[in-house]
């Protein structure tokens, strides 16, 4: 007679032809028999219907603030194997490309000091290793490091960067948001391991406005690839299509948001009013063969997205309407500048776990802005404002209003 | 010996395949060649076929290993993960591409996601690791998946792109707050501080100036002690107090669940990017599968499906028929829940900022 | 030698085509010696770009609490003519429409015992009649009480209601507004009279969603006329637009907002999706003679508007998507049942100087519904909440969130 | 004797012409004759000509007179006012329709008003009559109804109809909140209390209570007596505190002036109400004809004019073409004052709820 299962439940979740992570803790746990605490631990909180974790204590590797998540079983009576049980968040390949040696040598790594149990990725975008003992968190983080990988971000710090795949496997790559990507999480390791500002802090780079990671909606610093000449269009290729059967009325132009697309059905051909093109890319998408983004490129910066705690999510918005894109490359100057001081005037005005974004909320743009020494521009607004609750510069009323930044 | 602190990740270009490094920067154009399969073409006329499969997230090293051995033997030891935790597989060689498609579907991996369909669903820890969840990650993502797979695999298409997402607490670490559907752990009933405890594990100050809704206020106890107590009345079980001090446990079994939200996007394709809106305030857990949560889903989403026009999005179907209509046609009812009644939450100013990359210069 | 004007800016404004105030004011002066200083203290605001107005003192009549604007110059000793000069708000008749000889009395009361001076009208639709003594006020009253005239609102009381023409002059009228607000304007005198609410509360009564006394921007509680049937459609008055030159494609159905039109150039028919029509009323203000409101009447009952002070204006929203015009009718009884629980409501739970929308932002509308025991409905909301800050009712959680009200 | 009370207004049915009271309900449709003059045709097939006619409203007891005069002439004794001060003389008999408009053309009345152009401009009291105007109201109004007469008078015609409004100060008793031209009042400078009279007039608490930024902060006096002083860097200069005490005077010569809005609606027609949006933060109080205001409306309206698709609102244009670009083609410059920063102003939960009467049952 076979053994009864003790986690009758979970396997449940084993059933069905998606992938079935319960299958894979049990893999794991064939080699790392305390690896099943973590199954039969889960198995409790599905009779129960609730979580068995304590809030996690302080816990890290020498010489970081962050990158380590502590966690500790509230059964250890029960479930021995998960006592203590803390995440590493390991910072990924920018891209998340890898070679199979890296990733061999990761998961030997892993095997020797932890659960065998992994995410990849973490929403944020590292390598995150599922579970350890206390005392394994530093031989591992030597282990990682020797193998040439260093920990992501954890706490009041810069997260870990992330980019979309961009001009390595997509042709509407604005910019080289990999590189930058990259060099940016070098330029910070500083403050990628210890956290020292009110709260953290994250960027995130899509080498478009399809925005393919998300950043808009993740990143207190969101960089959106964009254009500002003109489409570029194959007049062949539009033919072409048409002729593929692709309806270009009613699939491309009338879904333009602005409307600017005209197409000529006789004559199998588009014109756009790029003045009125708000580079949605939704035309480019249909057609990626006939358009493509212009030739003056770079990105949009944008700023102050979150999750809502406390005070309801926040949308990246407008800052910089357009960066070009060879202000995006070594030695990234301009940026670097502009970051530090944006950085320091969130450091200085910031209150404990106050986002980026909710500073500004609080103090408004204006002052961010004066701070910045920028200019406002409408392209930061939806709309101007619909209450006449202006707080004047006192100098500007001294001077006169007209001449008021 | 020390480890070496701050090297950073390894550079990404030492590890990219050869057709990559080749083309970088100078794509020229891609096909979607079938659901789970993508060409993009060189402007050298070089070719690359990424073969795109769904997974847990949640792998033990075993299946990462796994994936190594077929990425040795047909990728020339190269792959990639998404930006939403799917495999994909890069092939430059098109010698290799049936036979590599063969290995995966003999191995059981879902090949889909790309196009208009529903690729892997962003998700968080859940009971697995974190301490603050009202819901299971992984599990409620399986059931979902299981039953939505063939809009993964492109045996059913949508009219556009659908990004589910699943968050087990309002810190929303899956982000669901622009997700065509986001699943959303919730808890309903305010913390029960240990008040005796409290004191010597937290700041009793910092403790009261967590919530958001002042719920939280000053007490002291019998023997003196500051303590807090909470006005329930004023809390919306944001949990943040919990974050703040662990003496403020707010998981309950029957109080927690799931809430469903709809109508989100992050592209700036056609409409620009926009909330999630809440669509069902409260659905029970239910381990191991979840079943009022598979549910719903698939009524959402086969609603979706009959009635939505070509490229429109939720959130842009559910604005052009009105939410009378939606709520009309899913029979979700509606209830006072859903009418916004934070006041911090309500859109502060920068409602007024530009948070789309859409505009003219 | 002609006298020099004492008034040279404000003579600059009897120039133009434009009705001239200041040509109005001279006029009266001629008979009313002591409104010349009106001018006169106008002329020296114009030269120093300020008011001389003082903040107006309690004046009224007996018996009433509202009604009266107190108002004193700041500058007695120049302008002893407008040394105290209060303003009288008297209720129009219903929708404006007068007989000559009404007008002609309130005229001599008002050459009899004021400035001479009036608004035709007051933005919230009284007549006022503009500056007099304080000792003229009872006496004022009186005559004006004599000759069939009542006083209209100030201060926290329920402002004069007003309506537009409504079935007077209009075809759109979907009920009878004008009725309506007669009658509600009699059954309060008592709270039109009497200051006795945290704020002012104003009705305003539109026959159709044009909304011509812009109810929804203006006014505390917004009837707006509607139908829930379909369009009245005449297909031959249809046809003859289209034979008269009307573009019923571009100038109907491409600015329907729900696109329910479709218009068949060759039938010259249009068919119109009555379930998507959101009844915005473009495209029977464009076909008059061929579109008329469907049959089934009444209105929607919105709620709210306010100007900006403290926190923002308010537009009004959806409480009652359609209350059917028989009830709109004598004897009122759901109206005023419904109304004098809202007011009981705001009163008691509404701070000082709180309009009644503020409170419903304070609270939340959750409250409202349930002090009120009524329904939530998708039609008082442009959209759900975005954010995940829900305040559940104990009782829900006790039971089952499904159950939920 | 002591006079009747709460009598209420007369009751309008007396009021009413016998043409009306003979079709009251039962009106077929209307004809805009021509500018100015409507025709509205019952069921029963008889007509009703109104003529609409500009005036100053702030008027004298003669000019009321001369209305009645005419009004007994050609229509019976009986005339109306509109929900925008402009008056409307009614007539039903066809053959008075042209002697009545040549009178009045005569005197020189402004004929016009309906239909897609200008009407009168809804405003309040200013210098005229009020203690907390930061501008005056008739002399703008004049000043910019002489220039835009040609709108009115149907001269030039506009793609929709465009209302205009002004309100002398932030408690907007024009309600220009939702104008598609909106000419505002305000001040620009804090509160000057008089601090030494103001505990003498004014309850101290409730003056404090009254500033929503929280500007104003108790003070004692030398004396010891408790008033209150100011936070400059807090007054956004609503006037608030103002109406609840005298002694806190905001009106300064130099700081107070005019800013122009726009885009506001009321109607449900096409695109729901809608607010208006800060377009010119500041223009100077420059009397008698406040050439600037002028200045700047006409620009507004000549290119809205210009630009303008038919039955396009003011705010529907602008959306379309982008708030970028119609800074730009307006040449207004875009400043900090533009982005809304104010807390509380932002729209609050009821962003959420459906302020236009457009939804579907
Ligand atoms: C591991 C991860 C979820 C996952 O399963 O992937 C995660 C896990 C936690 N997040 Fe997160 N967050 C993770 C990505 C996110 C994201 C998504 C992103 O970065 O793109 C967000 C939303 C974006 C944002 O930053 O706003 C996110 C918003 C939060 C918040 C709310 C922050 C806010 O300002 O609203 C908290 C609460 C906090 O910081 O106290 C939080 C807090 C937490 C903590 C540390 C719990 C806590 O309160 O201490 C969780 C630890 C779980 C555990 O035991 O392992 N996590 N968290 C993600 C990080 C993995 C990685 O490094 O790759
Ligand atoms: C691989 C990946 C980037 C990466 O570095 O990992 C990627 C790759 C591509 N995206 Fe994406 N997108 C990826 C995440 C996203 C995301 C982020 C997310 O879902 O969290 C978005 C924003 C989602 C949203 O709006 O909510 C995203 C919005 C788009 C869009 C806009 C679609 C729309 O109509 O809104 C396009 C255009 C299209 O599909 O026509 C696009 C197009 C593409 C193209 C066609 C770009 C190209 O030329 O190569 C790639 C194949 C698309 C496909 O799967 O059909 N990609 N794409 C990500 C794959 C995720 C996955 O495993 O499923
Ligand atoms: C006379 C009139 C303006 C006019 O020239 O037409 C007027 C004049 C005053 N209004 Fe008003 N309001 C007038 C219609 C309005 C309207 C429009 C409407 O009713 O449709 C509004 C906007 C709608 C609303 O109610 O919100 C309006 C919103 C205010 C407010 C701001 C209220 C708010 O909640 O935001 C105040 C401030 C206050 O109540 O303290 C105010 C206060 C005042 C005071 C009493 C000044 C004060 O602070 O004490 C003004 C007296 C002026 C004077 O000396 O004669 N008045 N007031 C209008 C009344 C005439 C009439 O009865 O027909
Ligand atoms: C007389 C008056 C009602 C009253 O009881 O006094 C009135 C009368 C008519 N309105 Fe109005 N409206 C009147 C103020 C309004 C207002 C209120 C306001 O301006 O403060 C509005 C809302 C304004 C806004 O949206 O900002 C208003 C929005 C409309 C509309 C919607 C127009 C649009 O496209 O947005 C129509 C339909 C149309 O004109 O085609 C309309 C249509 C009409 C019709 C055609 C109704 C009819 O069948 O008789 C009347 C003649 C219109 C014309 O002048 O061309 N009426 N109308 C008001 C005249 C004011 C004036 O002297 O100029
Ligand atoms: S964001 Fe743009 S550049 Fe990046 S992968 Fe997506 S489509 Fe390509
Ligand atoms: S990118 Fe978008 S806005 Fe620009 S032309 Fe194409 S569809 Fe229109
Ligand atoms: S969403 Fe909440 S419960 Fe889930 S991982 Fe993040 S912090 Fe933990
Ligand atoms: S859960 Fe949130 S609202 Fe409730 S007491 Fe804690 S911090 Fe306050
Ligand atoms: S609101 Fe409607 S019913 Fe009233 S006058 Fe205007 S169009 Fe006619
Ligand atoms: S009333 Fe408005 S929504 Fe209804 S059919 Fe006519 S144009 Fe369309
Ligand atoms: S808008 Fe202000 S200044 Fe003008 S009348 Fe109203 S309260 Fe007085
Ligand atoms: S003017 Fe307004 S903001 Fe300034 S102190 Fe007075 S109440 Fe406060």
């Amino acid at each position: 007679m076979a053994e009864e299962s003790k986690t009758p439940l979970l396997d449940e979740l084993e059933k069905g032809p998606w992938p079935s992570f319960v299958t894979d803790i049990k893999m794991a746990a064939k080699r790392k028999p305390e690896t099943m605490d973590l199954l039969n631990q889960l198995e409790l909180s599905y009779e129960e219907k609730i979580g068995h974790w304590k809030h996690g204590g302080i816990v890290g590797v020498m010489g970081y603030g962050g990158g380590v998540i502590g966690r500790y079983s509230d059964r250890p009576d029960l479930f021995p194997g998960v006592k203590d049980f803390h995440t590493l968040r390991v910072n990924m390949p920018t891209g998340w490309f890898y070679t199979t040696k890296a990733l061999r040598t990761i998961c030997d790594i892993w095997d020797k000091r932890g659960s065998g149990m992994t995410n990849f990725h973490g929403s944020t975008g590292d390598i995150i290793l599922l579970g350890t003992d206390t005392d394994q968190l530093q031989p591992l983080f030597d282990d990682l490091s020797e193998a040439g990988f260093d920990l992501g971000g954890s706490g009041s710090d810069l997260r870990t960067p992330s980019a979309c795949c961009g001009p390595a496997r997509c042709e509407w790559a604005c910019f080289d948001n990999l590189q930058m990507c990259y060099d940016m999480t070098m330029e910070y390791q500083m403050e990628l391991h210890r956290p020292m500002w009110p709260y953290k802090f994250k960027f995130k780079f899509s080498g478009c406005p399809n925005d393919c990671v998300a950043a808009v909606a993740r990143a207190d610093m969101s960089f959106i690839g964009t254009w500002r000449d003109d489409i570029q269009v194959n007049d062949d290729e539009i033919a072409a299509y048409a002729e593929g059967g692709l309806d270009i009325q009613a699939d491309v132009a009338d879904n333009c948001p602005t409307k600017c697309i005209s197409y000529d059905a006789s004559s199998k051909k588009i014109k756009i009013d790029n003045s009125n093109c708000v580079r949605c890319m939704h035309c480019i998408n249909v057609m990626p063969k006939a358009l493509k983004p212009g030739k003056e490129r770079g990105c949009t910066l944008m700023a102050g997205a979150k999750a809502p705690i406390l005070m309801g999510a926040r949308l990246s918005s407008v800052i910089v309407p357009f960066v070009p894109k060879e202000k995006l490359e070594p030695p990234y100057e301009w940026f670097k500048d502009f970051i530090d001081r944006l950085w320091e005037w969130w450091d200085e005005n910031g209150k404990f776990r106050e986002r980026f974004g909710e500073l500004l909320d609080r103090v408004g743009m204006r002052v961010f802005l004066k701070a910045m020494d920028m200019e406002p521009i409408p392209q930061m607004i939806e709309a101007p404002r619909t209450n006449p609750f202006v707080f004047w510069w006192p100098e500007d009323v001294e001077t006169s209003g007209k001449e008021a930044k | 010996m020390p480890a070496k602190t701050d090297i950073g990740p390894p550079y990404f270009k030492d590890f990219l395949p050869k057709v990559i490094l080749d083309n970088y920067g100078k794509w020229d154009y891609h096909e979607i060649v079938k659901p789970g399969v993508l060409m993009h073409v060189g402007e050298s006329g070089d070719k690359l076929w990424s073969v795109r499969v769904g997974g847990a997230r949640l792998i033990c090293t075993d299946r990462v290993r796994e994936y190594c051995d077929i990425a040795d033997e047909f990728c020339d030891g190269h792959f990639r993960f998404t930006s939403r935790h799917n495999v994909e597989f890069l092939v430059a060689d098109e010698a290799k591409l049936e036979p590599l498609i063969k290995v995966l579907t003999d191995k059981g991996y879902p090949i889909g996601g790309t196009g208009n369909g529903i690729t892997s669903i962003v998700h968080t820890q859940g009971w697995v690791h974190c301490h603050t969840p009202a819901t299971d990650a992984s599990g409620p993502v399986k059931a979902v998946m299981d039953e939505l797979i063939d809009y993964f695999t492109g045996v059913k298409t949508l009219p556009a792109q659908l990004r589910i997402a699943l968050a087990c607490c309002l810190n929303m670490c899956g982000a669901v707050h622009c997700s065509d559907i986001a699943i959303l752990g919730i808890h309903r009933k305010p913390p029960k501080p240990d008040v005796n405890k409290l004191p010597k594990v937290c700041e009793v100050p910092s403790t009261i100036s967590s919530c958001p809704t002042y719920a939280i206020k000053p007490k002291k106890l019998e023997d003196g002690t500051k303590s807090i107590e909470i006005n329930d009345e004023r809390c919306m079980y944001c949990g943040n107090c919990y974050t703040m001090c662990p003496a403020m446990p707010l998981a309950d079994p029957e109080a927690d669940g799931i809430a469903i939200w709809v109508g989100g996007k992050v592209s700036n394709a056609r409409s620009g990017p926009k909330f999630s809106k809440l669509a069902i305030p409260f659905l029970p857990n239910n381990p191991p599968r979840w079943p009022e949560v598979v549910d719903a889903i698939k009524n959402i989403v086969e609603l979706y499906a009959a009635d939505a026009r070509k490229y429109e999005r939720v959130g842009d179907w559910i604005e052009r028929i009105g939410w009378e209509t939606f709520f009309d046609k899913t029979g979700i009812p509606f209830t006072d829940m859903h009418i916004d009644d934070f006041d911090g939450g309500a859109p502060p100013p920068h409602i007024a900022f530009r948070t789309t990359a859409q505009f003219r210069f």
